[in-house]
This record gives structure tokens, C-alpha cells and sequence, in this order.
């Protein structure tokens, strides 16, 4: 969808800011947020491109005036909800709950849901949870020139508005990988290729290009067309 | 204590908590998860690894070759198991920049968690329209003559930059140059500097 | 600028909310924008396109945060402190004096500051403030296909990002006015031909068009170039 | 009064009356300049002009010629002098709808000033992209073989839909007509309904 989260090309924002020293979390409640997600994706309660897709839909002015882990319990939050593992009225009850009694234990701590010990988080260590085997052989090969679909997609995509109806030419193939604008919406895998395409910074930018500049995504198949 | 009370926690805060109770309770998550996932990311990851990989890279050519070739193979010789990296070097003629514009996807294995600027609105809006404005706020001035690579991490696969091995580093040793690798310089918004430099 | 207040084509902001029997005012402060804007416009205390460009320089943030007239007063209040007009420390200070003694008149009433009959505001009604005399012939004319430039100005432009780079048909001459670019930042009128120029929808959005669709933009003789 | 005073005044209104007592003790503006602006768009404008216009073209053909191709002169019959005006028809074949994407162009002599949706961000983002899904939110199903046009006001020219006239209105005259045309039918988000629905 083209929403606010796809900022790429966007002014306006004002300087990177930086912090010295900057600490992992700033508050114990984003250590927590980190820690759920990571433990709510190994445990398939919802899957990456959901969790996205949950961010990205949040109202602009939302999205905007909120820290990046404000980000992350607003996508959990409406994942969750959305597939019933919590509800809102539990969640705004057990919070309103909390506020009054800052001191108190929430709720009964609850003992390990499985015996098995934590496994890193499946999307960022161990074999890649998104690759699959390759199933007809690649449409497009190294140094073939192609052009991205022009696609406006309501649903979830990775393929950024920047990208859109673009030339550019294959530089690396990386195999077979679960397709996000399927998986976001329950629509099962479709895996397919996933290639390196680099575009030249001005068939993106135009005259405004400062120097020798390029620009490479990683898009799926069915986002490219030969050119 | 009511509604009114001084020193209730914000609101956010209470909200995690609450979320939290309710997944452990319901036997979605074990009540250690949190801890374990964070402590992973906090203790045995961090820029750590992509130093290591760096320093070897540039003491040993072959290492250097398997690192940019296969990545996997190359962070095995850490201990870590990670297949989802790329490595992109920077050469005289090539200066590359990783980003995530759509959302904030980083090598966290190899580089610990993103530092904030990274998932930041200006860096992700602005990194891949003028790279070399936004470098130029790093510190970074890069000849017009070379070319800069942004990498846009839009799928699956995670990116991390080779940087140039600097001046009068020529004695040092793999051990010695892990500390000068600096996690700015493999995301690409900094060169690693002369220790002359350093001090 | 390419900022969030260029937002054709964004999705995620939801259905188009109508009030019933609106007012044209929703508070008195509002009217009072509205009066003081036309008024500064009328004294040329800036030209319309310093003023949409204050506005575009929002933080995107407080843009969508903001309501309509918000937007207005921190546009004029941008530029009438970039000219020098009023400080931002004269307006802190006189509202902070406003805050604490609402019921005092802030300052003493001030005369007309001219003797003039108040005239209807140039930017609305009478004869066309922006239109100029015709220097040169038209570069283009009825049905020439055209391309958008693809630029990437950090100035104020009135070629939406979603225009750029694209086929198009000129449709209509409406003769020669002032070019925003150059008049938003106190680089002179720059007059040249306005065109309107007809897109098909597909060549703007591609294969997510819903049917028989087309745009018309009114383009200055610079965004444009010959197909 | 002090700071905590309960029934202080909002914010923005202090601050507007900060500008406007600043703006009049340096002489920059006068005193009666607000109500001069706005009682000129409260009284002497509003949908009233477009709607005589459109009256007007329906049951005169030569007045409708002269809408489409010199508003001006048209425009001048009731008394308006306003020579930024384009207005665009709608036909069995063609729907006209009105936006200004990137800030809140519109015919404020003919139409008033705008409704608060017109210059929201839903109406402003969707319109130009997805026409046919807003006018639908409007109640309005345009058959997918019919063109619709979308004015994205982007220059100093105003645009106004000339909508068609409704069945069952032969038989009206141009003062009963003017009553039936709706400023939504102006803009294009609506059609102009035929008096039997109306009741």
C-alpha cells in the first residue's frame, strides 16, 4: 500500500539526528515490545510480512508521531486482534487495570508454554525461513534488462512506490523466497525468484541526481517485466 | 491508588504490560521469552561478528573472497549461522550504503540492533534521493567521480559493507583491527579511520 | 518539495469524511485566519506561493496532525517571520500575555493602515493577478504529446510527484502566468505557458486503474518536454 | 488570571489573536481587514453564482456555449468578475470531478469557500487514483465505459463541473432550476438529483 511507511524520495523530514552513546532500549516497556515480537514470530502468531502490513496501516499521522516501537506494538497489537488472539477490550481492560495498580502482578505468571527451549528468532539467524526450492527455472538472468510493474497495490508490497515503472538491469539472482504480498493476507507462499536489480539513480530521480549514484533492490518476480 | 495517582507509569508502558500478562497467559509466549530473545540480541550478537569479519577480510584475501562470495560459509567460522547476508564492497571507484526505507530491516546478527537513526524518517526518506547530502551530514564527502550503491533491503536478504582497509594499518594484526571496525562504517555511513586519526 | 503535503495517490487515509450542514467556521479563530490571510495576500506581505510553501515545509508530522486552518496559520506565521514581519519571540511573548489575561485587549486598536476601501482579495475574484502578457509563441500546442520532467526540486513545485516523468497530451493553452518555483522564493515572476495536460490514468498508475480514467494537470512550459 | 486559569483559552486562538494585535499595532493590516475578507466570502459568494450559471446554461444553449468558452463573460451576466474559471461538462460519456492534491484550490467566488472534506487528506490522497471507489463513498456509481476526468487544480485556474440536467426538470424554469444544483454536484461527487427524489 502507499501509505507514509514507503518514504522513500520523500523531504521534509529534517537532518538524520544521532545520539551519542544511544542505549539498545530506552525504556524497559521497548525491551519487552522487542522481545514479544520476536517471540510472537517464532511462535507463528502471525508472520513478518503481517506484522508489516499491521505497521503500515496505521493512520499517517499516527505512524509519524510514533517511536519506532510504538511502531511495533501498534502492528502487534492489530495483528493479534485481528486474528483473535487478543482483543481489544481485554487489552484497553488489563491496561486501564495496570494503570491503577502500578504495583500489582497483572495476572497470574503463567509457566513456560513449551517445553522446548527459546530458539533464536527464525528471521534473523539460523537457515533462511524464507528461502525455498526452486521450482521452474528463473525468467530473468544476470545482466537482463527489465522494467518494474507499475502496481498501486492496497495490500502489502516491496516493491516501493520509488521503483515503480522503472528500468534497471538483473545484477545478482538469489534464489526462491516466500512472497510477501501473498503472505501478508493469508494467501499461502507463492515463492518465486528474488533478484537483484540495480537502477541507475537518474531513470529514478531524474536531473536531480547529485553525482554517479545507484540504486539496487532486492524485487520479486512478478514485480519485473523484460524491458 | 486511583486514576489520579502522581506517579502512574505512561500509558504505553502500562499498554506492554497488559499485552504481555495476556500472552502469558493464555500460553502464547513462556514468561522467560522476553529475556531470551533480548539477551541474545543484547550479549551474543552485536557489532561484534561483522568486525571480526571485516578485520579477517582484510588481513587474508581468501577469507575476503568466501566473505563477499558466501557469506554463510564465511560467518560459520564465528559460530553464527546466518544465510540471509550480503557483503558489498567498497573499493576506490565504489562507495556502498545500506538502508531499509520501507520499514527498518538490518543484519542484526552480524551488527547488533540498529541504532535509531537507522529506523528513522530522515535517514530512510533520504538516504536513497541524495546519498551524498546525507553522508555529508556523517562527516562523509564523497567524490562526485565515484559512485555511490544504496542498497534498499526490500526483501529477505540483508546487507553489510566491506570497508576500505585505512592508511598505516598495514602492521597491525586481525586482532588489532577488529576494535578500529566500527558499525557506522559497515552500514556506509562512515569510512573506518586511520588509527593515526584515532589517536 | 517532494513532502507529505504531495499526496496523490497515497493510500491509508481512510474514507472521505463528511460533516452535515458544516460551518464554514468551526471557531472564531479560524475566521480570523482566514480574514488576516487574505488580508496579508492583498497587502503583499507575501505572494500565494511563499505562503503554500510555509505550509509544505510542516514537519509532515504536525501536517497531518494538524486541521486546516492550523496548517494555514503555521504557513503564514513561517513566512511572516522569515520576512521579518513579526519575530517569534514578539508572537511567544503576546500570547503567552493573551493566555494569562484573556479578557484584556491585547494592544491597543490600531487605525486603518490605509485609507483605501478594502478590494476583494487579488487571489480570488477580479481580473487574474498571475496572468502576464505573452513574451514568445508557445513552445507547444493543441494535442502534443509531451513528457513531464522528472525532478526533484527541494523547492515549492506544482508538479506533483505522481506527474512526473510521464506521457501526456497537451489539452488546452491557458496562456502565460507567474511560475510558482520562481515566485515562492523571491527569484521573480519567471512568466511562461500554462498547458492543461491530459493523462490517461494507466500511464500515471498503471494496471491498478479501475476503468475509463484520465487526469488534467495545469503544467508550466518548464515541467514539459517534447515526447 | 495566571497560568492555571481553568477556563484559559485554547491555545491556537491566544495565538491568533497574537498575530492579529501584532499585525495591526505595526500596520500592516487595519483594523476592519478580517471582517471585510470574510464577509465578503460569507455574503457576497457561496454557491448562489455557480448555481445560477448552471441554471442559466441548462435552458439556454448560447449561455452554455459561453460557460464553457469564456466564463468570464459569462460569469460578468451576475455581476462576478472572475476570469480564472474553467468549467468542464459532464455528458452520458464523460464525468468531470474537481481536487487540488496538493494544497485546497477551488472556485471560492462561484462555489464559497470549501467543504472541510474537500481539503482533507483522505479526499486529496484518493481521489486522483482511485476516482471511481471515492465517488462511490459519495453515493455516485459511475459505469465503468464512462470517462471520468479528474481537474487536479495545479496552477491558478479554478474548475467547475457543469453538471446535467436531471430528468424530469423540462418543465422548470431557470429560477426554479438554480434551487436543485448542489455544490457537491459542482465539485462532481454528486449528481444533480431530479426533483421526483427530492420530493
Amino acid at each position: 500500500m502507499n501509505s507514509v511507511h514507503d518514504m522513500g524520495g520523500m523531504h521534509g523530514f529534517g537532518p538524520v539526528e544521532r545520539e551519542e552513546n544511544e542505549p539498545v532500549f530506552h525504556d524497559a516497556w521497548e525491551r519487552t515490545v522487542c522481545g514479544l515480537n520476536f517471540g510472537l514470530l517464532r511462535a507463528r502468531a502471525y508472520n513478518l510480512d503481517e506484522f508489516r502490513h499491521g505497521i503500515e496501516r496505521m493512520q499517517p499521522a499516527r505512524y509519524l508521531a510514533s517511536t519506532y516501537y510504538e511502531r511495533w506494538l501498534a502492528g502487534m497489537t492489530r495483528v493479534l486482534t485481528e486474528k483473535g488472539v487478543v482483543t481489544e477490550e481485554e487489552l484497553d481492560r488489563r491496561t486501564a487495570l495496570i494503570q491503577d495498580n502500578p504495583d500489582a502482578t497483572p495476572a497470574p505468571a503463567a509457566s513456560s508454554a513449551s517445553g522446548e527451549p527459546f530458539q533464536p528468532p527464525a528471521t534473523t539467524s539460523g537457515t533462511h525461513p524464507f528461502r525455498r526450492p526452486a521450482a521452474a527455472p528463473p525468467r530473468f538472468a544476470l545482466g537482463d534488462a527489465v522494467v518494474t510493474r507499475n502496481i498501486q497495490p492496497h495490500a502489502h508490497t516491496r516493491l516501493p512506490r520509488y521503483a515503480r515503472g522503472k528500468r534497471g538491469v538483473i545484477d545478482r539472482l538469489h534464489g526462491v523466497f516466500v512472497f510477501p504480498d501473498a503472505n501478508a493476507h493469508e494467501r499461502g507462499e507463492e515463492p518465486q525468484p528474488v533478484y537483484s536489480v540495480r537502477f541507475d539513480a537518474r531513470d529514478l530521480w531524474g536531473e536531480s541526481v547529485e553525482g554517479r549514484e545507484a540504486l539496487y533492490l532486492d524485487l520479486w518476480e512478478t514485480y519485473l517485466l523484460p524491458a | 491508588m486511583g486514576k489520579n495517582h502522581p506517579n502512574v507509569e505512561p500509558y504505553v508502558a502500562s499498554r506492554v504490560r497488559a499485552l504481555e500478562s495476556l500472552l502469558l497467559e493464555k500460553g502464547i509466549l513462556a514468561s522467560d521469552t522476553v529475556d531470551k530473545v533480548v539477551g541474545r540480541f543484547q550479549d551474543d550478537t552485536g557489532p561484534m561478528i561483522g568486525a571480526r569479519a571485516v578485520a579477517r577480510a582484510w588481513v587474508d584475501p581468501a577469507y575476503k573472497r568466501l566473505l563477499l562470495d558466501n557469506s554463510a560459509e564465511a560467518l560459520a567460522q564465528f559460530g553464527l549461522r546466518y544465510d540471509m547476508l550480503n557483503v558489498v564492497e567498497n573499493t576506490p571507484d565504489v562507495h556502498n550504503v545500506v538502508v531499509c526505507t520501507l520499514c527498518s530491516c538490518y543484519p542484526w546478527p552480524v551488527l547488533g540492533l540498529p541504532p535509531a537513526w537507522y529506523k528513522s524518517p530522515p535517514y530512510r526518506s533520504r538516504v536513497v534521493i541524495e546519498p551524498r547530502s546525507v553522508l555529508r551530514e556523517f562527516g562523509l564527502e564523497i567524490d562526485d567521480a565515484r559512485e555511490i550503491r544504496v542498497w534498499d533491503s526490500s526483501a529477505e536478504l540483508r546487507y553489510m559493507v566491506l570497508p576500505q582497509r585505512p592508511p598505516g594499518t598495514e602492521r597491525l594484526s586481525e586482532e588489532e583491527l577488529v576494535p578500529l571496525v566500527t558499525r557506522d562504517a559497515m552500514i556506509g555511513v562512515a569510512d573506518v579511520p586511520s588509527p593515526a586519526l584515532v589517536g
